[in-house]
């Protein structure tokens, strides 16, 4: 079992943990943070094998993944 | 005569442009006009404002630190701003990102959808065009005609659908100026 | 479950002011990185350079210094020199480094000072707003260059490793990339690699980092890196320029 | 053309070196001054000139000693850090009596500072931040028009004296756009014909003997005898100029001023919307505007204190440094009050007038 | 060692420095200061310091700045244009407030100029010839043994108020010798120590949490408000200087000087020769050398002015700088008159009586 | 009979100022030379630098600038800019070029700006008395190395020809000596063919002395010679470090 | 027949023309010239070659050679 | 008491280290004392001099314009210092290279063949110190033991075939000035 989260402190949206993922699970969510950027979410946990291409890819270090 | 504004907003929204074509538009009018951006880094991804000031005497100084008029393209804008607006000044704000009101008894506020018109239209782009509609339309500062034909030397070969897309916009917002 | 990867420790809990999707985030994160794995942070100084990254002293939880314009190896220089026990870094753009800062990277290469020098080659002034640096492409467009780098007025671009490798003292010289999570994983390797080499004082480590700046280039960031694929790769090929390691550990 | 433009002053001054002559350009980016740089890219290949982006302002200093060496009219800008590293360059260019333009758009300092307005360079513009007895023709322009202006003005005086002019403007006035009236460009004709004003001194084609030169751009000279002569003829020089070419305005002076206000560029604008408002409240309050700030126009200030004038107030966006200037002009006579902002502020209107009223 | 030994005011400040705690000395090769740089050269290696010939003085004083912001003794030295090239840097280091020594061996300028003693650089020593407000504590020798005994105080200073201090000497100080006596060196521990009162600010070994600190050197603040308070905490410091650093000499102060001279380094030397003679013959001058060029002695000129006094003379080796200081303490209340030399000349003690004769 | 070897037009009627046996002389006179025999004086500017060659604008009979130390390829520029009817050539010694000027040189190198540049190594600075220059030998004792050059501590000699043909645009790149009459025949060619190229407006060209200089290496200048043959060259490799001549020509 | 000369003006009294001439007829004057230089001299202009290398090798381009 | 003198020669001759033994010599006898030579590049080849003031009282400028004595090692030397000492002062020369006299009544002269002596007694280089002799012996301004002991100090051990050298020539010089 694997677990990816992003802070939405740090997300800027900039997608690019998106073309990083193999699972192809991550989108950028409906919701703003403060500074008014779509965040990047996780919608199938399950499914991530936790290869942490996501983190590496992430130029503003937002994202935890966990195993 | 003299008007000081100020309009603001996110980077991108185009605040500084509004800026522009009112002094274009003015200075071709007889005014003189001055435009003082806000510069450097804090444009990148924060605020971008610039300051109007238009007169029919020379300008002395370019800095407003209490606008006659603002207008707000975001929340940000209103909160840093609406408190500087002169008494019995105006405040021009885009309703889609300015939820709140300012709730000054002493200013006159005009709220119009900028984004959704721009959206209407088809050209987020075009939302501090509809803004510049609106002074236009409540305060004549002005002529609707210098501004187009500014527009027009401009984008006219450029990009017409641009052009076409800004007009629209203009008008739109000259329209709500006019009714309130 | 176990953390398998998150913010290192030496990262500030500030957020970088970069913009979206830009590569300057991603080396500050692999330095820090290599920091946490090396355990160096304790004794660590960095030297932010006069460019996008001059405010990297708020990201890196590490001594950190503000150089002037190209100065960051002769301050890095005065670091070290003045606190031999502890280890430095310098982190540069392209105008920083190899335009006003010729000199000095040069001959703190040359002197084969004990520090490691980071260089974020986004072939453009990113802070100042887009224009020409010394790694501008031919024909590429910038508000310097407006009818493109015309290479037959103003040359060609510099290619950093290759000159610095022509001088005896470096220790270690290698180029990667950011471009891709692929990249980005061998880039991790040559950051540790200078890190360590860093931190058991065996001399000067330069790594350069094949960059994007979306916002100055006009792209969104994966386009960037599709345009950096295609046009900068030929150009800043991609590979270990000096590595004294190997003959010293004879491998 | 004499129909206004709108545009920055970044662009009005490029825009009007380019028409007063200038054909070569070396700079550095920084801001706030890269709209300069960014115009003349644009701009030079169309005018047939040559701007080359040099590797530093060191370099591009250099580059402006070698072309005005050639007796051409050459141009070279930067912000306030970048100017620092010129000072060696300027006073090589001082002590080589070579005329050249340059433009300082003053940000915040010291040290990387910050991007804003300031005037915290006065004393590096005024005094020489370079070594050596040598004087540079300081001119401070407080619109976008009179930054312009200052472009074929500079360039006429530096040809003139064989000087370095420097137009010291802020970050205010290179980023507002403002109407700006441009004077006619010169043609090509024009611009040969400038540079054969120099021909009996810059390097050139040559001919064979018996009329072969050898002309000879330099600032050494190893016998103190000689290289006294030099400096004395340097000096010749700058009092000359200080007899001859010191500009300034009078705003609103008048015999019942109360107070004498000295004020420059960007801070100069801003007392004026002061002393309006108090002269609605029927103040009277005059301010000299020194434009050239060297020389400096002593006699000026001297001359506009009358029997009412209680004080002298210089406002400057610095902690204080024209205020030297300014009582050395004055040789005791009156107290001088100061009010600054420093760090890239800007004092508004209000804050003059409530200091002014402060000091009534 | 309280022997006198006979040194070259070069090699005699290099050594002060050394026994002052210095142990990190960065510079570039320029006459008449190179035998600085070829002692430092010698002994650094004999004390277990360090010391880097950079490839420029540019280079040199951003290796000061490094240093500096470890919390060490650190010095640079340099003549005229390479003084130049380091204003970008001095005000850097005067805006993230780091200690630092620099010496400045002027000679004749302005550009390359020559190799002769000279004071051309006043105005770029006390008015800061680099960008933004601020000031450096500028001494001024008159004797090598003078110029020793400044490296101690320099040190002290500069680690007592973060600031840099310039000593400003030239060619003549540099190159002549003298008997001079040095202070007891620094015992390593005593050096050590120094360093320890910089362990708040500066960059050192760290811990981790919770003691983990994170010590930043910079002069760069892009908020204009926090740069204006850090720029007015620099103003601050200023003040307090101006306050308590004053440093001068009097030399035949009394109550019937006919004239006060005010001269300063190697031109008071020589005026001195020539108040020596004219009191032979029963003349009465009063000299005030200022040893501290900023802060300036204004209050002690003015005092020394006495209803005898007729007129002020400065005397200085350029065209007339330090005048202004001078004209600027005594506030128009007596005429200043000048004797110059420029490009490296220096006045003889007789061409000094002779002026003195002649305004007498 | 007739005259087949004598003073150059192209040097003025004034005596040198070198010391004696100094090659500054020679490497002048192939210049001076290589202008009369091009028919390039009248169209020829110079630029001098800060070093003992300081006063060569009273050798060379062309116009002639003074540059600031090191800044010799900037005024180069300047002038080539401002004149690109006329020849310029800059010629400047090792701490000029290649300490202090590093910057300078390395960019115009790769603007290739269309400028010769005669470099005189004798590894030393001669003017100010001795000091270590960026190209003084290990080991090899100076004023500000007395314990001789640590290459441990300030690395090796840097070499110029080495590191500018690692740009792209310079157009002729070779390293000659003045050790012998032998080569300076060579040197000769090499000069001669870098000022026809400039003549050509070819492109930027580059030709590195290895000299003496026998008053602060403290040898007699035969001496001197033998020296610098014995320890110079083989550190110092003469040769052709870039020709575009040869692709250009098909040669 | 050959003639090389040195000009006195010019001549500091290195000897490298000594040591480059192959037919070794060149000798420093026992006279001083202005600067007190014994300068140079070919003392055998008869065995002159022509072949330049004094010449060549002169740092003060003060001989000249004729053929 | 003060004494000021000029030293001059051709670089290599050492006219500076003259300067530089006396001066040394007077600061060990209590004096203070001055040393000023010429420098930069008009040492390289051309005449090298150097002004030394010694005076019981501390000495203010360090400029010597019209010395008290003159040491001249070569011709050029005299003819530009010649003409400077002061009505009733000394010139030291080198005969073997001052052919002329300087035939100032109101100055005293005094020959001596240092090149020769020096040659005499085996290294040229000693040439100057035969000066210093002449200096000691005429006027006695600083004690020969003085001088001695500070060229024991500093080359003693270095080079004590140099040191017997210089001893050698100062005395001689000595014996000459004690005589003229
Ligand atoms: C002396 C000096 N010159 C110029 C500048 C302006 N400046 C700031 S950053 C920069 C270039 C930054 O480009 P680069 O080093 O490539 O870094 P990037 O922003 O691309 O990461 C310049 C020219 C300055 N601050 N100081
Ligand atoms: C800015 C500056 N720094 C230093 C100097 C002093 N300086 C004059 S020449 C020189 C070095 C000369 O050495 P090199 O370039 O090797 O020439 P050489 O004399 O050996 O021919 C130096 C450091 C100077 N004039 N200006
Ligand atoms: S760890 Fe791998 S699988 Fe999981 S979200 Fe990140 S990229 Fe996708
Ligand atoms: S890569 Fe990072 S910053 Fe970008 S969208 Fe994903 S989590 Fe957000
Ligand atoms: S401007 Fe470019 S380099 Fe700078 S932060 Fe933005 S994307 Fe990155
Ligand atoms: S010092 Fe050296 S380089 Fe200079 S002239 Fe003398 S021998 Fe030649
Ligand atoms: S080589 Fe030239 S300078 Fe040397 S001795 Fe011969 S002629 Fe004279
Ligand atoms: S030309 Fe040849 S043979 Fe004749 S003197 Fe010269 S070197 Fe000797
Ligand atoms: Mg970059
Ligand atoms: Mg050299």
């Amino acid at each position: 079992m694997a677990r990816m989260t992003v802070d939405p402190f740090y997300c800027k949206g900039c997608g690019l943990c998106i073309e990083a993922c193999p699972k192809k699970i991550i989108r950028l969510s409906d919701k703003f943070n403060e500074k008014g950027y779509h965040y990047a979410e996780c919608f199938d946990q399950e499914s991530c094998i936790a290869c942490k291409l996501c983190y590496t890819f992430c130029p503003d270090v937002a994202i935890t993944v966990e195993k | 005569m003299k008007i000081e504004l100020i309009c603001s907003g996110f980077g991108g929204q185009g605040a500084l442009t509004i800026g522009k074509f009112l002094s274009l538009a003015a200075m071709k009018e007889g005014k003189d006009v001055s435009w003082l951006p806000s510069y450097g880094p804090e444009m990148r991804g924060g605020t971008a404002n610039v300051a109007v000031v238009i007169s029919d005497k020379q300008i002395a100084s370019p800095l407003v630190s209490h606008p006659d008029w603002l207008v707000a393209l975001n929340k940000p804008s209103v909160d840093k701003f609406g408190p500087m607006i002169k008494s019995g000044g105006l405040m021009i704000a885009n309703s889609d990102m300015c939820p709140d009101k300012l709730g000054r008894e002493d200013v006159e506020e005009i709220y119009a959808p900028m984004s959704s018109i721009a959206t209407e239209i088809g050209s987020t782009k075009v939302l501090n065009m509809v803004s510049l509609g609106v002074i236009i339309g409540k305060t004549g500062l002005v002529k609707y005609e210098t501004v187009e034909k500014d527009l027009r030397e401009i984008l006219g070969k450029k990009n017409p659908a641009l052009l076409e897309a800004n007009l629209k916009a203009i008008k739109k917002g000259k329209e709500i100026g006019e009714k309130s | 479950m176990e953390i398998i990867a998150t913010r290192p420790k030496s990262l500030t809990k500030a957020q970088f002011t970069y913009c979206p999707g830009c590569t300057h985030g991603i080396s500050h994160r692999l330095v820090a990185e290599a920091m946490d794995e090396l355990g160096m942070r304790n004794k660590t100084m960095g030297v932010c350079p006069v460019g996008c990254s001059v405010l990297a002293y708020n990201f890196f939880d590490c001594d950190m210094a503000e150089a002037a314009h190209g100065r960051a190896p002769a301050l890095a220089t005065g670091m070290k020199r003045a606190r031999p026990d502890m280890h430095v870094f310098t982190y540069q753009g392209d105008g920083d480094l190899i335009a006003i800062g010729t000199a000095e990277i040069v001959h703190a290469a040359n002197r084969g000072e004990h520090f490691s020098v980071f260089f974020v080659n986004n072939a453009i002034y990113g802070m100042t707003g887009g224009q020409m640096a010394p790694t501008t492409l031919p024909g590429m467009k910038t508000t310097t260059s407006p009818y493109g780098r015309d290479e037959k007025d103003i040359g060609y671009p510099i290619r950093a490793c290759e000159l610095l490798a022509t001088l005896e003292a470096p220790y270690y010289i290698e180029r990667v990339s950011l471009l891709s999570p692929q990249h980005v994983i061998k880039a991790k390797k040559a950051v540790y690699k200078a890190m360590k080499f860093n931190k058991e004082e065996r001399g000067f480590t330069f790594i350069e980092f094949v960059s994007t700046c979306p916002t100055n280039w006009g792209y969104e960031p994966m386009k960037a890196f599709e345009w950096a694929k295609e046009n900068m790769l030929p150009f800043f090929k991609l590979g270990v320029f000096k590595d004294k390691s190997i003959e010293e550990e004879g491998k | 053309m004499a129909d206004k433009v709108l545009m920055k002053g970044n662009e009005a001054i490029a825009e009007a070196a380019l028409r007063a002559g200038c054909r070569l350009y070396f700079a550095y980016p920084i801001t706030p001054q890269s709209e300069l740089i960014e115009y003349m890219s644009k701009m030079m290949p169309k005018v047939g000139g040559t701007f080359v982006q040099s590797e530093s302002e060191i370099a591009a200093i250099n580059m402006v000693y070698g072309a005005s060496g050639c007796g051409k009219r050459v141009m070279t800008s930067s912000s306030s850090p970048g100017i620092s590293l010129k000072q060696e360059g300027i006073s090589y260019i001082s002590g080589a009596s070579l005329p050249a333009v340059v433009v300082n758009v003053v940000r915040g300092g010291p040290g990387l500072g910050d991007i804003q307005p300031a005037q915290g360079d006065y004393y590096q513009a005024t005094r020489g931040g370079g070594h050596g007895d040598y004087r540079n023709i300081v001119l401070a322009p407080s619109t976008v028009q009179e930054f312009a202006d200052m472009a074929p003005l500079a360039f006429d005086l530096a040809d003139k004296y064989r000087i370095v002019v420097l137009i010291l403007s802020d970050g205010l006035i290179g980023q507002m756009m403002e109407p700006v009236e441009f004077q006619p460009a010169k043609t090509e004709e024009e611009i040969e014909e400038l540079g054969k004003q120099h021909e009996s001194w810059c390097m050139h084609p040559n001919e064979d003997e018996p009329n072969h030169h050898h002309h000879i751009i330099n600032s050494l000279e190893l016998d103190p005898n000689v290289l006294s002569d030099l400096v004395l003829n340097l000096e010749k020089k700058y009092i000359e100029i200080e007899k001859t070419e010191i500009r300034f305005e009078k705003y609103n002076i008048s015999p019942d001023n109360e107070i004498l206000c000295v004020a420059y560029g960007t801070a100069a604008r801003i007392t004026k919307s002061a002393i309006d408002e108090l002269k609605k409240e029927g103040k009277s309050i005059g301010l000299i505007r020194p434009i050239t700030l060297w020389p400096f126009p002593s006699e000026a200030i001297k001359q506009a204190i009358n029997q009412n004038v209680k004080k002298i107030l210089t406002l400057e966006l610095n902690l204080g440094q024209m205020i030297d200037d300014v009582r050395l002009a004055i040789e005791g006579k009156l107290p001088v009050d100061f009010m600054g902002r420093v760090g890239g502020l800007v004092f508004s209107p209000e804050e003059v007038k409530a200091k002014i009223e402060e000091i009534l």
